[in-house]
């Protein structure tokens, strides 16, 4: 424990010193992100180091004394281990990355803040993975969402940035209400703080708990329709804060509805089905809007309202299995969704920080205007190309194996018979969707950014991303790899994590675990050999041939221009009108007519349903409804001292 | 209506009646100082023995509730010199019937307790009752501001009426206090009268209706 | 000795009067001073009172004197700076208005004499009233008038309250003093009909002070009109001072076993409040009558907590001490807005934290901390009263709590922005000369310094104020 | 283990032989005599001798397109049972892996197409990135299906020996649904007619050969392999279903395999020559009756095992 506070003092102080140094651009961040990432790298061998002692020791528990009578309390197990790790490892190496990545020279003060709030993020979230009672929670819970928020508003300059800010600030804050809602209710019957002595509670009052903390959690992990915020929030942010947020700090609201669903113990089906109805929900409709943007970080941002959606189906599952009693499935549902939580961590911060490097280089983030980077940005490109893959979830990659265990979990619990068989088909259908949407967006993704002809000037001949800018790429991919060749561990790491929910389940399955593990270690491998021999045959049939390079065959039409190229829109032009019932397309073209036509223009965007409904289905009613009390106050004393007496004569009723 | 407190109470009760009718501030000020002069002679009769303190003391706010209150007003009204005469919001003959109602409410509800010490007072707390009363009708029925006044001062003698029969009487610095408030506040209320018909060159509360949402 | 305290601003406040020119400015600050001081002994020594049974040292009113205190001497400070840059008229009234106004509140929070009570409270209006019309303009002559008014009327229903008490009192055959402590021992032995009759009508007086809907109508119009200190003053302290009264009364309450009665009429008060603000915050045009409405709802928190007791009560006394130091916080910041941006609109403002850097930070640390967001401490106090609410099984009312505290957010939260972010109507050249922020930062840094850590005594006071209305955990 | 490595080579080698069956029989309907039976070997043949000519547009990801889609392909024909002999490998979950390793094909295939930026290319790949959505959900309702009826995940438990006997012993009639379903998804996968039409000459209406268009030499050869190999995987499925008979004898069995086999092609080819390409936005609908058609099978079976 006093290294995990040792390591939160390191990342606080780095914010400090930013302040501080703010005067010498450079030694700012220099030493503010070497503090913060060595701090989050002693936090990374803590986690580390405890999942590793797990089987033996038990909880490591911490506690201070707060406002004379109650108690900060602090409590590391399983899953808090786990997720301390997904965020201390992102928000290293978005440290290290920001070095290179924050070069605005001019703007000293917006910089050095922008280091104070980022090490406040990245501590507040530890802080609230290892909070044991609903005090410390919801303190570092608003502390991270005040923090992230001021990371949003980071350049207040732009209209969009401003909205985005605001939007998150009250989604973020009507969350945190609900969150309030769900522990009064627990609080209501226990009567305490702690987490750790929940009182027994009526099924009616533990699923409303439930419900409620599913809402409140959900508007931060971005569960649809409580996403609203997430795709402008994380664009309007710096990339390697986008990096944070979405790899790791919306996975805090997947960690509270785990905490809160161990906490309560409430082991019904209907809780389960929710979750894994939400989780199927967003993984498709977010998957879908990421296909209609142009905008690369949106994609990126509403391709992770698709991956929670994804870990939520994994969730529900384990949830489903746990009401039927079937410890095999449910331990599979939630151990798959869990390493889905680090993977997605792991590779949507990795395209994040490639979207930045992109971004620092070229200023655009308009993908229609992008194009033929990889030549240019090779490590950029690479990288970015091995995060796509495992954001699809193609084998032997880190998103496969998550994907994996959920199918496998949704399977078992597809045995003819009994309440789960059609969530469990629901859940198995939808994730193969899933997977065939997202391997369409994000080659449309390396497609248009990265491979063609460059669409503009601006993206003509850019250089690469800074050394400190590639290192955490790289590592990042390498992880990728690693996660989807060799799991065990990893796998492992969840159900120590899934154990922490406390199901009573005894971890004996973990044979079936490594056994499943190893086979997808061994498809890696076979996969490889084969890939090596055709390798290795081509070469001998490329040997002393004639190689030459030409224009691309443009079937006869001999002077092809990169306009021609296929664009963002184009190629998800003809998916997203198969959607259309979910993902309204508007599209706007002057026809071309007349003999000699002027310039014609096509612009298309797709609107997010939950968004639009916001207006009418919330806002205008409770706008409405205030409006009409608004004449009480009309200025005219006498009906003032008329509200007095009335008081009087209305409360003298009920003496 | 053996008691000579009832006696006199009765005249307020048509006081009352009078000021919700007179449509000229004079006599509505004649009116309030008339009630002040009551409420301040009733503890003579009523109940408790008298100290000299007492007297004293009842001298004293005889001089403030009769003389120095309606006198501030009746300075403020001099001072702004009211030209044209505010048309009320209720108008004076359906005050008149208002008053009448608010009388007989009154006698009927204050039947209803029995108060140790004024039981034998028929008219003590009814007054007091359609004092309160009048005051709050005079403050929602009346748009000039010197009326409203008027209205406030009104309460004030209804209260100090309920008040004048119980505990607090033991304590006459708390009284005096009390009674300092008020004429503090009718002061200012004076003073804001005279600023309103400065600025605004009337006293008709409708013109103070900017403030709103 | 415990009665210099008020003594001691009422003669400077005379004095004050017959102090031309700018001479009464070094006074202020100099009673400030010495009024703290004085306060922080009486905390300190917790002396007996000259007249016993009239005034008397208790936990509630210490907190609050403490609270007036530091927020009188801070303010005092930066009224320096702020009359010197806006032109104030007869500034000898102001002082010494200002001073008056000190003393009869930290004559509210000493009495015990229900009757001294109302007396003191009935001062405070007196006292604050030319405050209002400083500016001299028709708007503030309206909300003046208003104000003595509206306060007056509601003030004296809480006299016949007050009278009805002792009625209480005679029919149940108690010969004490009518002091709040002798009553409470008392308790029991009052009449409850007359008792519950009396605490209707001293709610609704003394709410009309504090700002409870639907009485809350003039406090908009007052705190718009005063200028920045005073209003702070009156939105810092001044309800303070109302609650108060409505506090003492609950003990009562609560000591005769009445406590529900008296604590469901507050929590339904409470939700009115924070509805009412609720209403007028979403599209407010003007920054000073939004932090006024703001006021009204962290009014209705405190008297919801007051109401559902318990949890919520700490919870409530909490969300007293920090609203009274953010908000009055707040408004000293509106004052810098107002000398920047010339006008009270707040679309005549924008793009503060360009403009007016220093003063954008103390603007949105106090929105954040009166929006309930750490580290500033209404924050400890709503979750407690959320809590305390379930605990207490008012699962609607705190549904209803919720849902008004959201919308409040997002109308506070969408000016907020338009205040700090959006493009500036105009250039302001304004010098923020250290002391027209530093005691803003001041107020916050208290704030969030109580948010972490509560020294030992004050946490003692708090609780034996608390759990005389049954508070606690 | 020497039986599987050889049925997987044989697989392999046979597999252009097979699909140069379907031109035979559309050469037969069209009344000409169509090319040689082994035209697909000289094919083949032929690009591996030739030498190559890439685009100034084109990345490494250009070369690694073929390498990976026919890896992919061949990786996929070690888990399945070829002729009801055992697999190579086989173990829980594989039937998974194996459609997630063809995807990864897919995703390289478009990866390269659009690395050359031409217009008709990407056309190609955003046809190529649809229609297989479907086609997966289909799959995996399949899957379900399966699993229900032999409790099992893995290829070989559906299509080793006699256990596509059981599957239809256990399901009965919906299986046909299920084998009409499957013929669907084997003519969407490998871009046949109605969905595509491998031998038109307007780019604007192909999908798999407008992909390959800038390919040439080996790398073509490689591709051209790989769409072999992969009909040649998706026929072996619908085959074992509609000869789901076990002789226990590894030549027998390999005959009468190879025979369905020709049976499977022969009936894409008559599908080739009877019916039009459908108009581009008509084909989901193609593809999803064959979604359809698999979900009622499912729930019927679920009501039988009721």
């Amino acid at each position: 424990m006093e290294l995990f506070f040792l390591s939160l003092l390191l990342i606080f102080s780095g914010g400090a010193l930013a302040l501080i140094l703010q005067r010498f651009f450079n030694p700012m961040k220099a030493s503010s992100s070497l503090f913060i990432a060595v701090g989050c790298l002693l936090g990374l061998i803590h986690a580390g180091t405890w999942m590793a002692r797990a089987g033996e020791a038990a909880a490591t528990v911490y506690s201070i004394e707060y406002l004379n009578a109650f108690t900060l309390a602090f409590r590391i197990d399983g899953l808090s281990a786990f997720f301390l790790i997904a965020i201390h490892l992102v928000s290293m190496l978005a440290a290290v990355y920001s070095f290179h990545y924050m070069d605005h020279a001019e703007k000293p003060l917006a910089t050095a803040v922008n280091y104070f709030f980022f090490s406040l993020l990245v501590g507040s979230m530890a802080l609230v993975v290892a909070a044991d009672n609903m005090i410390t929670f919801m303190l570092a819970w608003e502390i991270m969402s005040l923090s992230s928020f001021f990371l949003v508003i980071h350049n207040p300059d732009a209209a969009e940035n401003r909205r985005a800010a605001y939007l998150y600030f009250v989604f973020s804050h009507v969350g945190a209400m609900f969150i309030f809602a769900a522990f009064g209710v627990m609080y209501a019957y226990s009567g305490v703080f702690d987490f750790g002595s929940v009182g027994a509670m009526p099924d009616a009052a533990k699923i409303l708990a439930l419900v409620f903390a599913f809402i409140g959690f959900g508007s931060k992990a971005g569960v649809f329709p409580f996403h609203v915020w997430l795709p402008h929030a994380h664009p309007a942010a710096p990339s390697h804060i986008s990096a944070v947020m979405s790899g790791v700090m919306i996975k805090t609201g997947i960690y509270g509805i785990l905490r809160m669903y161990g906490l309560i113990g409430f082991h019904g089906p209907v809780f389960g089905e929710i979750v894994l109805a939400a989780g199927i929900v967003s993984g498709i409709l977010g998957v879908v809007y990421a296909l209609g943007q142009h905008d690369l970080k949106r994609l990126l941002a509403y391709s992770s309202v698709e991956n929670i959606g994804i870990i939520l189906i994994g969730i529900g599952i384990g949830m489903i299995g746990v009401a039927a009693d079937r410890p095999m499935m449910a331990m599979l549902g939630f151990a798959g969704g869990l390493l889905h939580v680090l993977n997605h961590a792991i590779f949507k911060s990795l395209l994040f920080l490639g979207a930045g490097g992109v971004l620092q280089k070229t200023g655009i983030r308009t993908m229609d205007a992008l194009g033929g980077l990889l030549k240019n940005m090779k490590v950029t490109g690479t990288t970015f190309l091995v995060g796509s893959l495992a954001v699809s979830g193609l084998p032997p990659l880190n998103g496969f194996v998550g994907e994996f265990f959920i199918y496998i979990g949704g399977f078992s619990g597809a045995t003819p018979g009994g309440r789960p068989f059609i969530s469990c088909m629901a859940a198995i259908v939808g994730l193969a969707i899933i997977g065939g949407l997202a391997l369409a967006c994000f080659t449309k993704v390396m497609g248009v950014v990265f491979q063609g002809e460059p669409r503009s000037e601006a993206a003509k001949d850019v250089g690469e991303a800074g050394a400190a800018m590639r290192l955490p790429m790289i590592v990042l991919a390498g992880a990728c790899l690693v996660i989807g060749l060799f799991p065990t561990g990893f796998v492992l790491m969840a159900v120590e994590g899934v154990s922490a929910l406390g199901l009573g389940y005894d971890t004996g399955e973990l044979g079936t675990f490594i056994q499943i593990t190893g086979n997808i270690t061994r498809g890696g491998a076979v996969f490889f050999i084969v890939f090596l021999t055709i390798l290795a045959m081509r070469k001998v049939l490329y040997r002393d041939k004639t190689v030459s390079r030409g224009g691309t065959w443009g079937c006869g039409f001999t002077r092809p221009t990169p306009r021609m190229q296929y664009t963002a829109s184009s190629y998800s032009g003809s998916i997203l009108e198969f959607f259309r019932p979910v993902a309204p397309l508007h599209e706007t073209h002057p026809p071309i007519r007349g003999r000699f036509p002027d310039r014609t223009h096509y612009h298309s965007h797709v609107d997010d349903i939950a968004e639009k409904g916001m207006t009418p289905g919330v806002v205008r009613p409770v706008l409405f409804l205030f409006d009409k009390l608004r004449w009480i106050q009309h200025g005219d004393i006498h009906l003032y001292i008329g509200y007095i007496l009335l008081a009087i004569v209305a409360l003298l009723f009920f003496v | 209506m053996n008691q000579p407190a009832d006696a006199i109470l009765s005249l307020v009760l048509l006081s009352i009646l009078f000021s919700f009718g007179s449509s000229r501030l004079p006599s509505l000020i004649k009116a309030v100082a008339f009630q002040g002069i009551v409420v301040s002679l009733v503890p003579l009769f009523v109940g408790h023995e008298l100290t000299a303190g007492g007297v004293i003391f009842t001298q004293v706010t005889l001089l403030i509730r009769g003389i120095l209150i309606p006198l501030c007003i009746y300075m403020a009204i001099k001072k702004v010199r009211i030209r044209r005469e505010v048309e009320p919001i209720v108008g004076y003959h359906a005050s008149m019937l208002a008053g009448l109602a608010l009388i007989v409410a009154a006698i009927a509800f204050s039947r209803k307790f029995d108060l140790p010490g004024i039981g034998q007072y028929a008219l003590l707390l009814p007054t007091a009752i359609a004092l309160l009363v009048a005051g709050m009708f005079l403050l929602m029925a009346r748009r000039n501001a010197i009326a409203m006044v008027l209205g406030y001062i009104t309460m004030e003698n209804g209260i100090y009426l309920v008040g004048a029969t119980f505990s607090v009487r033991a304590q006459h610095i708390v009284e005096f206090g009390i009674l300092l408030d008020v004429l503090a506040g009718v002061m200012i209320m004076a003073v804001i009268l005279q600023n309103i018909k400065q600025t605004l060159d009337d006293v008709d509360t409708a013109l103070l209706r900017t403030l709103k949402e | 000795m415990v009665e210099l305290v008020f003594i001691v601003p009422l003669v400077a406040g005379a004095l004050a009067f017959f102090m031309l020119g700018r001479s009464g400015r070094p006074l202020l600050v100099l009673t400030g001073a010495v009024h703290l001081a004085l306060s922080v002994y009486l905390w300190v020594r917790r002396p007996e009172a000259l007249l016993p049974g009239y005034f008397g040292v208790t936990p509630e009113g210490l907190l609050s004197l403490i609270v007036i205190s530091l927020l009188f001497f801070l303010i005092s400070i930066y009224t320096q700076t702020y009359l010197a840059r806006s032109e104030v008229k007869s500034e000898n009234i102001f002082t010494g208005s200002m001073l008056l106004f000190l003393s009869t509140m930290t004559m509210v929070t000493l009495s015990d004499h229900i009757m001294v009570m109302w007396i003191a409270i009935e001062a405070t209006t007196l006292a604050s009233a030319p405050l209002i019309y400083t500016h001299r303009t028709g708007a503030s002559l309206e909300a003046t008038w208003k104000y003595v008014l509206i306060c007056s009327v509601g003030i004296a229903l809480a006299l016949l309250g007050s009278v009805l008490i002792t009625v209480a009192m005679d029919v149940g055959g108690v010969t004490s003093a009518l002091s709040f402590s002798s009553l409470t021992e008392e308790a029991k032995r009052l009449d409850p009909t007359w008792l519950k009759v009396g605490f209707v009508f001293i709610l609704v007086g003394y709410g009309t002070k504090m700002g409870l809907a639907p009485m809350h109508t003039w406090l908009p119009d007052a705190h718009s009109e005063a200028p920045s200190p005073a209003s702070a003053l009156l939105s810092g302290v001044l309800l303070n001072c109302a609650y108060l009264g409505i506090f003492k009364t609950h003990k009562i309450m609560v000591a005769a076993g009445l406590g529900g009665f008296s604590g469901m009429i507050l929590i339904v008060f409470g939700l009115m409040s924070i509805l009412a603000a609720a209403t007028f915050i979403l599209k407010q045009t003007e920054y000073k009558r939004l932090l006024a409405y703001s006021s009204i709802e962290n009014m209705g928190i405190i008297a919801f907590g007051t109401g559902v007791g318990g949890l919520g009560a700490y919870g409530a006394v909490l969300c007293l001490i920090h609203h009274s130091l953010i908000k009055s916080s707040l408004f000293l910041t509106s004052g810098n807005l107002l000398l920047g941006y010339g006008g009270r609109l707040i679309s005549d403002t924008g793009n503060l934290i360009k403009e007016m850097p220093r003063t954008f930070v103390a603007f949105f640390a106090g929105f954040a901390g009166i929006s309930g967001i750490p580290p500033f401490g209404i924050f400890i106090g709503e979750l407690f009263i959320i809590l305390g609410a379930f605990r207490a099984g008012h699962y609607v009312a705190v549904g209803l709590f919720l849902l008004s505290l959201c919308v409040i957010f997002g109308g506070f939260a969408h000016h907020a922005m338009k205040i700090s972010f959006e493009e500036s109507p105009k250039a302001v050249e304004m010098k923020e000369s250290i002391t027209l922020v530093w005691p803003q930062y001041g107020l916050l840094l208290t704030s969030l310094i109580l948010c972490f850590w509560i020294p030992d005594t004050l946490y003692q006071t708090i609780i034996q104020a608390v759990t005389t209305i049954g508070g606690g955990f | 283990m020497i039986k599987p490595i050889l049925f997987w080579l044989l697989a392999m080698l046979t597999a252009p032989f097979f699909s140069a069956v379907i031109l035979k029989v559309k050469a037969f309907f069209g009344g000409k005599k169509g090319p040689p039976i082994l035209i697909n070997y000289y094919t083949l043949f032929k690009l591996f001798q030739k030498g190559s000519v890439y685009s100034h547009s084109t990345t490494f990801i250009f070369k690694m397109g073929p390498m990976i889609s026919l890896g992919a392909a061949v990786t996929a024909l070690l888990f399945l049972p070829i002729a009801g002999q055992p697999p190579m490998f086989s173990w829980h979950g594989d039937v998974i892996l194996v459609l997630y390793l063809l995807g990864l094909g897919r995703f390289f295939t478009i990866a390269a197409a659009m690395d050359t930026a031409s217009p008709f290319e990407g056309m190609g790949a955003a046809r190529e990135a649809y229609f297989p959505i479907i086609c997966e959900a289909t799959l995996f309702l399949t899957l379900i299906l399966f699993f229900m009826l032999s409790g099992e995940l893995r290829l070989s438990a559906y299509f080793f020996g006699g256990e596509p006997l059981h599957l239809w012993r256990a399901a009965g009639a919906p299986l046909f649904f299920v084998v009409i379903a499957l013929f669907i998804v084997l003519l969407t996968e490998n871009t046949r007619v109605p969905v595509d039409d491998p031998a038109t000459h307007l780019e604007l209406t192909m999908i798999h050969e407008v992909m390959v268009l800038d390919h040439s030499g080996p790398d073509l050869g490689m591709i051209e392999l790989g769409s072999y190999i992969k009909l040649f995987f998706y026929s072996t499925i619908v085959t074992r279903l509609i000869w789901p008979y076990d002789m226990g004898n590894a030549f027998v069995d390999g005959a009468l395999f190879a025979a369905a086999m020709l049976a499977v092609y022969g009936v894409v080819g008559i599908t080739e020559s009877v019916m039009a390409r459908y108009r581009m936005d008509k084909v989901p609908k193609f593809v999803l009756t064959s979604f359809a058609l698999v979900f009622f099978a499912t729930i019927i079976t679920l009501e039988f095992m009721k």
